[in-house]
């Protein structure tokens, strides 16, 4: 009687250690991988971003056969890259896909694996509103404070220029 | 407020609102800031409707080979990071206003549609185009298109 | 004094309202009534939230023209005329979640609905979506400040319950104008010899035109257009729970059921013709599928007996039974 | 042979409730989790708590009827990838535009048969179901949404509130059962932020003892709105993120301040009388993280202010005094205060 009188007491402190348990366990071994479905470990913002931070990005050089004065980074050129008519919720999802496929492109330049360069490029002209584009893979470094207020960089290291065609 | 003076006050206000919702349902606009007769989909439409719309003539200073209608070149020519229904009942507002000719009031409209097309000069016309409700839906066949004005983003005003 | 005293006699006896003065006397009602009411300023806050969500776009619209609540919005730009507003309307909601219990807190959480309200109502166009929430909040102001006591007098119970009873009916009264407003021009159509509401493609009729106004498709439309019955008999129906609508203020029987078959209305319209007006939802759920004259215990044959129409068919029956024996 | 299966269920049960005290009893009889029981003596606690949930069981209706608004986004997103999580494995079978008009019809009528069966087991059942297909179909296209796991799990704790609806049924055990379950939904999501919290300790410490910035540098808001704004097109920013850019020690305090409200969260269970604070304080965190790093996660606002703001385990009798006084940190500091005052008068 007493058992079944505070059962109910035990189950929910187990499930608030459960959730938690698993939540620590998800943070320290599951990185990169799936999160585990429904569980979460809550790490959001968790760390303070460093003051300097590298980066892998495309530089806009020509675009629709006129040459740009200033390059544009990749970040701010909606409506050249991407279409500004679409959504943001749409360009967001397109700006994931090309941020996380540059992010590939580079080390695969860096490695001169032509299959790969190969292959990623095809995915991420792609994406562009028009042909040909010229752009650049680099590597920046940058202090985020720096760069949102004035654009500056600390550092543009060039992987690579290409032409885009149609696939 | 005691208790019965407060429920004299409520049913008043009802009594009031309803008669000023009924009474602001049959000014021209159909309500009123504030009130509102909530007569949503009242009136059973007719068979044979009407509707206004805006058919692109010359875009960017180019002629167009096909005259386009609205619904077609929002997405093309207008700005639509502003909503659908904005765009409609401006256009509406203006069809109505030039056909029972009170064209003295669309100003501000007709402005403010011009400002929306990226693009200059464009000449546009204002269509009434009437339809079989039925068959448009079924086919987006139309009975006919009358075009009521045309403008020229480069003329100055009205 | 005494003349406030007749006028209300007069209400109670001739108009048959007399029903009121039963029903907000229970102390048990009261006690639920004072529950429900944080329930409103909870939600317009979290509305208020979403809507600040908005600052992320906003620009200019086709046309900026300012109501009277936001005159102050000429005199500066429209980027801070919206985010002044925005912001306002989450801090006085949140004033208001926080300050229910008091006649200020619910003011102020008012003032915010009042300028949230004024500048969607500013595009140029009418938009009605959030004017019922706004009359409903400025009668909320009335309730009068008993919320510490457990045990009040019974005097001041009344006066919560008839404030809150005020935003009941005010809910139902717009549902019934608008049935109203269905009938009046089902005669009127039908006299002038065009379509009218008794026909039997007349639903139909409206999904095909709403469709194509707006360019939209919906989950049932095709069906109510190739059989166009489907569409009429729940038209009946809604016609039927509309009109009455304001009726159901004074039969707490009926609350729960009437709250259940709006809600339906409002996902059929929907699913039916693509017009959505969800934001009526939480009021239908606050005020009269939770609401506090519901007894619990109510039987069908209670609920039924209750129903417009069907009432006042009893009663017939019933009379003339009783002159026959 | 019926007798000898009943024999081993029962061994089954023993042998699990065996296993359970000794994992549970240690915990629960420990620090905080003492308390528990304590707070959920009142009666009128019970009363407040049975006039919450219904609400919550309203709310998702219109929930629901929200988010099929939404739906036209879903199939668009649905162009990219679909790989159904378990909860809809059963979308295999079925053509994609089907599955996506199941579960959103299938969440409002689940819903909507919560909002007038939810006295019934069952019908709260059938609610989580609604929002577990849902949810699982939201997060069937590659990318985790965490933003909808706290109504899933909510909906799973309310499943287990013991039937004490009837006046009739107010035996005391049921009541405090009742309430357990209300106070288990308030503690996790307690939880979630304490977790939220402890992550940003624990890295801050890491980041301070390597010498990199941290959250207790001046500029650590600053680069953590900075860093976010990179990314977003040059159109969007936030309101007050350029202002904490600029002057960097506008958001010193406000961090700090984030993180301790966070961390001690879970804490804060088991003092009700600062339920309605910390709610406040975590809706102004919300709000606050979109106004500056556009993070926005409103679908945990209901929660806080339903289960918190008018919390029924605070009394409303409680004095501000001990309300400081049940502040972490702070009131810890306080409680030394008033005995050296004592000391020192006698």
């Amino acid at each position: 009687m007493s058992l079944s009188h505070s059962l109910p007491k035990k189950l929910i402190v187990l499930f608030l250690v459960f959730y938690f348990v698993v939540g620590v366990y998800a943070h320290f071994y599951i990185i990169n991988q799936e999160e585990v479905y429904l569980l979460y470990s809550w790490d959001l913002y968790t760390k303070v971003p460093p003051r300097i931070q590298t980066e892998f990005t495309i530089l806009i050089h020509e675009f629709e056969g006129k040459r740009l004065e200033n390059p544009i980074i990749f970040e701010r050129a909606r409506g050249v890259l991407y279409s500004s008519l679409t959504e943001y919720r749409h360009s967001t999802y397109n700006k994931t896909n090309i941020q996380n496929i540059v992010r590939l492109l580079a080390p695969s330049i860096m490695h001169d694996k032509t299959k790969e360069i190969e292959r990623l490029r095809m995915e991420l002209e792609k994406t562009f509103l028009s042909h040909p584009v010229v752009y650049e893979v680099v590597e920046i470094t940058f202090n985020p404070i720096e760069r949102w207020k004035n654009g500056r960089f600390i550092n543009i290291n060039s992987l690579g220029i290409f032409t885009s065609q149609v696939f | 407020m005691p208790y019965n003076a407060l429920k004299i006050f409520l049913l008043s206000f009802f009594i009031v609102y309803f008669f000023a919702g009924f009474y602001v349902s049959k000014t021209i606009r159909g309500e009123k800031y504030l009130i509102f007769p909530a007569f949503l989909f009242t009136q059973v439409p007719p068979q044979i409707g009407t509707e206004y719309t805006v058919r692109i003539l010359e875009y960017g200073g180019k002629e167009l080979d096909h005259p386009i209608l609205f619904p077609d070149a929002y997405k093309l020519y207008f700005d639509n990071s502003i909503a659908l229904p904005h765009y409609n009942s401006v256009i509406r507002r203006i069809g109505m206003n030039i056909w029972q000719g009170q064209s003295g009031e669309i100003g501000q409209y007709i402005e403010a549609l011009e400002r929306s097309f990226l693009s200059k000069p464009v000449v546009y016309e204002i269509v009434r185009v009437k339809f079989d409700t039925i068959e448009y839906w079924r086919t987006g066949k139309t009975i006919e298109e009358k075009s009521i004005a045309t403008f020229n983003t480069e003329d100055a005003g009205l | 004094m005494n003349r406030i005293r007749a006028v209300s006699k007069l209400i109670n006896g001739r108009l048959g309202l007399g029903d009121i003065d039963r029903f907000v006397q229970k102390d048990k009602a009261y006690e639920r009534a004072k529950s429900i009411v944080p329930f409103f300023y909870y939600f317009i806050l979290f509305v208020a939230l979403l809507q600040l969500l908005q600052l992320r776009h906003l620009s200019e619209p086709l046309i900026f023209a300012p109501r009277w609540p936001i005159f102050w919005a000429d005199y500066v730009s429209f980027q801070s005329a919206g985010t002044i507003i925005l912001v306002f309307f989450s801090f006085a909601t949140l004033a208001g979640a926080y300050f229910y219990r008091n006649h200020f807190g619910r003011f102020v959480a008012f003032l915010g609905l009042l300028q949230f309200h004024a500048f969607q109502g500013s595009f140029g166009g009418p938009n009605h979506q959030w004017d019922l929430w706004l009359w409903v909040a400025l009668i909320l102001i009335f309730l009068p400040d008993i919320w510490g006591k457990t045990k009040q007098s019974s005097r001041e119970g009344k006066k919560f319950l008839i404030v809150f009873w005020g935003a009941q009916a005010f809910l139902l009264l717009t549902y019934s104008m608008s049935g109203i407003g269905k009938l009046l021009h089902a005669a009127l159509q039908y006299f002038q010899g065009e379509a009218h509401l008794f026909m039997f493609n007349s639903a139909a009729f409206h999904v095909y035109s709403w469709l194509n106004a707006m360019q939209a498709t919906s989950l049932l439309g095709q069906l109510i257009i190739e059989h166009p019955l489907l569409g009429w008999f729940p038209f009946m129906f809604i016609l039927y729970v509309q009109v009455f609508a304001f009726l159901v203020a004074f039969r707490p029987s009926l609350h729960r059921v009437w709250a259940l078959a709006l809600v339906l209305f409002h996902m059929g319209t929907y699913f039916g013709m693509n017009a959505e007006f969800f934001y009526q939802v939480p009021l239908l759920f606050i005020f009269l599928f939770a609401s506090p004259f519901h007894e619990p215990g109510t039987s069908w044959r209670k609920m039924i007996s209750d129903l417009p129409l069907v009432s006042c068919l009893l009663r017939r029956l019933h009379s003339k039974h009783v002159t026959v024996t | 042979m019926i007798k000898h299966i009943t024999q081993n269920q029962k061994n089954y049960l023993t042998r699990f409730e065996f296993i359970l005290q000794g994992i549970a009893r240690p915990i629960s009889k420990s620090f905080p989790f003492q308390n528990i029981s304590k707070i959920m003596r009142e009666n009128y606690a019970f009363e407040k708590a049975r006039t919450i949930v219904p609400f919550f069981y309203y709310f998702m209706v219109i929930v629901a009827l929200y988010r099929i608004l939404d739906l036209s986004n879903i199939v668009n997103e649905g162009q990219r990838i679909f790989a159904p999580r378990w909860p809809i494995f059963w979308a295999d079978y079925l053509h994609y535009l089907t599955v996506i008009d199941i579960v959103h019809v299938f969440f409002i009528l689940a819903t909507l048969t919560g909002a007038f069966f939810y006295r019934h087991r069952a019908g709260r059942f059938i609610v989580f179901l609604g929002i577990l297909e849902y949810h699982a179909l939201r997060n069937s296209f590659g990318v985790t949404y965490h933003n909808w796991d706290i109504w899933v799990w909510i909906a799973l704790l309310f499943i287990f509130l013991p039937d004490a609806w009837g006046s009739a049924h107010k035996s005391p055990r049921k009541r405090k059962r009742f309430l357990l379950v209300f106070w288990g939904a308030q503690a996790f999501v307690l939880l979630m932020y304490s977790m939220s919290g402890m992550w940003k300790i624990i890295a801050a410490a890491g980041q301070y003892l390597n010498g990199e910035a941290s959250a207790v540098s001046f500029d650590a808001f600053s680069l953590h709105i900075s860093t976010q704004l990179n990314i977003l097109p040059e159109t969007m920013t936030s309101m007050l993120g350029p202002l904490i850019i600029n002057y960097p020690l506008l958001g010193w305090l406000p961090l700090i301040a984030i993180i301790y409200l966070q961390s001690f969260s879970f804490f804060i269970a088991f003092r009700p009388s600062l339920h309605s604070i910390w709610a406040l304080g975590l809706i102004l965190f919300h709000v606050g993280a979109y106004l500056t790093i556009g993070a926005e996660f409103f679908q945990h606002i209901p929660f806080l202010l339903f289960l918190f703001l008018d919390s029924p385990f605070r009394d409303p009798r409680a004095s501000w005094r001990q309300t400081i006084a049940d502040l972490p940190i702070f009131g810890w500091i306080l409680g030394y205060l008033p005995k050296r005052n004592i000391t020192n008068a006698v």
